[in-house]
């Protein structure tokens, strides 16, 4: 069931670089499972047009939260956002998957929001983290306190996650791995743990008209041809996807 | 009781709502409830596969979108195997809209088409390298693409225009001539959209079909045009958001009207719409749409 | 300091922002300081005055207006007598947007234009009996108007177009034959509003001009058909509201830019994209709008 | 000097059927004169396009406010801001009138609200003052306190203003009149108080776009040719005012 709302926001924290936005609903926990997102809209006007997507940064009974990064228009009038302001909601949208109980967590900056959320599927893990300024990595403790171990790595100090990884490839031995990041980064790790993309799977990003199929706009190059990450994803095989 | 019944092309639909081609699929049916709706038009549908255009597909401009699919689909023999038997069960006219690159193309999966209410031939898609506008803007080729498919199928044929065409009622006339049973006005516009970070055309085949609320005095400026001079009837498209549009495309001589681009924005104004049409025609107490069309022509 | 300046038709202006026709008037010197703009187009003149349409004359669409103003002015001789003296000390460069419903008035008109930067030709107007965009939408008229107005003029002359000839490039290009040493495009797109209380349309001349926001993607389009294919400078007009939309107006090709509809939303806007050019470019390391252009060409 | 700036709401209160806004601001009252209004708009959206405009209710120190009517998608809107939103205000704009010492007001519905603002600059004076329902009748002990004579009528009860007028015909001799209203209001207005059409004044309203004699939009037909009701108005003379 996917279901179009106007709910209103109960919370707007700031979050390091990013907006934490908490929604009132009694019914997403219900409904979404790991690897989903909502699409995301504001009511009573035309501009902007589009709903955006955003992953589940967390749910609760009575809302769900989302980590948004300013990037353009869309998420700028999203973080000014004031408690009582309304928003469209349309979800939950995509595949799901089916969460391993340990595994190998790969987020690059705002991509720490779906895999946020992924490992609270997940009973324990590695997570390695990394952001472009030390202040920007989030929820080290709280992945700590739930049974991962928690790798960071910052622009500023040493590197990409890519490097971090290329220090630590013995540890992706076995394991399944999930990747959210920039592309450069997704590009990056598909060269350096090609070794073990069998069981490696990314959280892609295209721009969205719909979210639900129909308009064929997210397509993903994958090696048989285009998917929508609407549909086939977000998650998929990092084998899959082709970068030519 | 309201009766929102429309006929047109030897067809009765229960509204006039129908749901354009290439904005939705099957995935919908878990929001929308089909059977409220008049009609849908499926996805544009090729011969061969095509795989579409590489990505970004779709941005958002002022008031609209701008898309630039390129006519992805599977091709008309897995969607008659694969997809229609799931479009006969959605409880509401099924069109399909179809595109070639050629006449020949147009005429083989015209004859390939059945168990459908109705064609709309797609000469309007400027997202293509071949077929599409290019031969929309041609009142001539138009003409020719019509009869090959009125030639090769007994349903309703109805023909996509482009906006883009010189002169919109020329080639509405030579669809008609060519036996055509309604014309949808109209397709999306011809746009463009830069990306300002590497000074390139964002899309990859540089212009893109504009849709959206931006479109629609320019769209329901080419209803006019056409419905005022053409005698068969126009299936109004563009921009359409609410039951006012809706009323404005009625007012301007469309006889059924196509949702598009809203469905992005709010998915369920297709069905929003419907109720509002009928709340609207209660409290003007008219019974049925013709007495709403009237209070324009009386 | 980062250099601004713009040339084209023989003229160097110091900046490439310009206010377009029609939009503004006298008063606005109490907002704006004209100073700082690269030039100012007054509105449409005609050989005798003009009393325009019948109110409602403008109305709200979808990120944008419509409007029916009909060219209301008065007269190019009382223009010289009463308008002409306050513009010249606006401090910016001053053209005369002229309009005529025959090509001998284009003539006679363009004889009467006097102490001006430059003069650009009007023959995309939506909104009038004659003249306007049926001269504009026709490249054998383009090119004799544009002829007309040369011949009796020695300044330069910049051609306006409407986006609803059908082929665009073929009509610049008449207009550069003729003599036209720029083409601004685009006008107003033709559009329709239906007021659904009476079921007629808003305006009593039933069709409208579409400008604003809402038209950015397709004229932006248009600019880029005419640059890429016409060798005399494109002047960019068409939806646009800041420095961003300024760059992409640049990236396709677009020598120097008009702003119109903005003024309503903002009339600070004019100022305010001059000033975030300038910053853009300072922040990119660019000393002039050659190097921001060139971050595409190279 | 017209001034275009982005100034906050500090108050939203439902008065009758309109609601009054009040916004911040230290400088309208040494700029604005009678007769005149602003235009306003919403920031950070493209969609309302047009700045709307709307006649000064009365302006104070460190605010003015704005009295609106719903009547489509912009007063709506308007209509639910709350404290702390802000807006796009464009003024004063229009020509100022140099109100009489004491005259006559004659007011339909939300007409009321630039006779209010004029009657500010006023002694004293009779008020005329039609409306549909008995509770849409605002401000009358307002004007009484102040020196107006107030005489009401409402559709519900007994006819329009045009009514009241005709039976006090005779007050209306040698007296300056002022008309805010409906057009068919005026039109009526127009036939009824033809002998004292000398003295006789009107506030049009047209849809604009520049609100700066730019657009030449507002146009009002007058025996003189066209008329803009941003320059040359809002307030003409009656008798010029054309309705063939
Ligand atoms: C499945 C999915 C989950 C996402 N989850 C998150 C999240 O949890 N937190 C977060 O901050 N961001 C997330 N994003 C990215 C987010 O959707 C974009 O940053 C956002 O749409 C940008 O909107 P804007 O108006 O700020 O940018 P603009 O550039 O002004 O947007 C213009 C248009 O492009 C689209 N667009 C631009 N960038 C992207 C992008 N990277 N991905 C998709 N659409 C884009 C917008 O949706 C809009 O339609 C996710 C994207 C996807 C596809
Ligand atoms: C000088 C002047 C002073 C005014 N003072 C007041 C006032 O104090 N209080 C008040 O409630 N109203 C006032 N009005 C009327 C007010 O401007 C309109 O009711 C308002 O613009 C309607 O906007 P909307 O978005 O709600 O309606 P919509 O119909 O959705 O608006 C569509 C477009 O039409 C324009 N429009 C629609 N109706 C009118 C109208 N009657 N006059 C002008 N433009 C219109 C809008 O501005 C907008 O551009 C005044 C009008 C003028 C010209
Ligand atoms: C993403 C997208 C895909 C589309 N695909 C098709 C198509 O396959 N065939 C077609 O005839 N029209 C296609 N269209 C055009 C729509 O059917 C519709 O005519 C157009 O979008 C204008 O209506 P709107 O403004 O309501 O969206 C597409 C439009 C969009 C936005
Ligand atoms: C109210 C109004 C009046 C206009 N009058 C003229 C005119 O007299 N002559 C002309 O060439 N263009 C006229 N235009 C067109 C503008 O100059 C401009 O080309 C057009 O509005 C597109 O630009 P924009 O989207 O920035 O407004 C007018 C536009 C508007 C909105
Ligand atoms: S966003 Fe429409 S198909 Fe994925
Ligand atoms: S609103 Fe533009 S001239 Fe009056």
């Amino acid at each position: 069931m996917v279901t179009f709302r106007i709910l209103p926001v109960i919370e707007n924290r700031v979050l390091g670089p990013y907006t934490l936005l908490r929604i009132k609903d009694r019914n997403m926990h219900k409904e979404a499972k790991c690897g989903q997102f909502v699409m995301v809209g504001f009511p009573s006007s035309l501009d902007p047009f589009l709903l955006r997507p955003l992953s589940f940064l967390s749910i609760a009974e009575d809302s769900f939260s989302l980590l948004i990064k300013k990037k353009g228009r869309g998420t700028e009038k999203l973080s000014e956002l004031s408690v009582g302001d309304e928003l469209k909601i349309l979800g939950p949208l995509g595949r799901y998957i089916i969460p391993p109980k340990s595994g190998i967590l790969i987020a690059g900056g705002i991509g720490i929001a779906p895999l946020y959320y992924q490992s609270l599927w997940m009973s324990h893990g590695i997570l390695f983290y990394g952001a472009k300024r030390k202040r920007d990595i989030l929820f080290s403790k709280d992945f700590e306190s739930r049974g991962f171990t928690v790798k960071t790595i910052t622009e500023e100090e040493r590197g990409t996650v890519a490097d971090l990884v290329r220090e630590n490839l013995e540890i992706l031995e076995g394991q399944q791995i999930f990747i959210c990041g920039p592309d450069a980064m997704i590009k990056a790790l598909k060269d350096i743990i090609g070794g073990y993309t069998k069981q490696a799977f990314v959280y892609m990003e295209r721009r969205m008209g719909c979210g639900l199929g129909g308009c064929k706009s997210c397509a993903v190059k994958t090696d048989s041809g285009y998917k929508l990450v609407c549909q086939d994803g977000p998650v998929f095989p990092l084998k899959e996807v082709s970068y030519d | 009781m309201i009766d929102l019944s429309v006929n047109f092309a030897g067809l009765k639909l229960k509204n006039p709502v129908i749901l354009a081609s290439g904005v939705w699929d099957l995935p919908y049916t878990k929001i929308i409830d089909f059977k409220k709706l008049g009609g849908v038009i499926y996805k544009g549908l090729s011969l061969m596969p095509r795989e579409g255009n590489p990505p970004p597909r779709i941005t958002e401009i002022p008031c609209g979108v701008i898309n630039s699919i390129g006519l992805a689909n599977k091709g008309i023999k897995v969607f008659n195997r694969e997809v229609l038997p799931e479009l006969k069960e959605l409880g509401t006219e099924v069109f399909l809209n179809i595109f070639g690159e050629s006449i020949e193309e147009f005429s083989k999966i015209s004859s390939l088409i059945r168990d459908v209410s109705g064609i709309e031939v797609n000469i309007s898609c400027p997202n293509v390298e071949k077929g599409g506008v290019y031969f929309g803007r041609d009142p001539e080729t138009a003409y020719q693409v019509t009869k090959a498919v009125c030639e090769n199928t007994d349903l309703p044929v109805i023909v996509k225009l482009t906006p883009a065409a010189s002169d919109i009622v020329v080639v509405a006339e030579a669809c008609q001539e060519a036996g055509a049973c309604a014309i949808t006005a109209v397709n999306t516009f011809p746009g463009l959209v830069i990306d300002i970070d590497s000074g390139k055309p964002l899309f990859e085949r540089v212009v893109g079909g504009v849709s959206g609320p931006a479109i629609k005095p320019l769209a329901l400026y080419k209803v006019y045009e056409v419905s005022s001079n053409v005698g068969i009837p126009v299936i109004g498209s563009g921009g359409i958001g609410n039951y006012e549009d809706v009323l404005e495309y009625f007012f301007a001589g469309a006889t059924a009207i196509q949702l598009g681009s809203v469905i992005f924005t709010n998915p369920l104004a297709p069905i929003e719409i419907i109720d509002n049409i009928t709340k609207y025609a209660k409290e003007k107490g008219y019974s049925n749409l013709k007495e709403i069309r009237r209070c324009v022509d009386g």
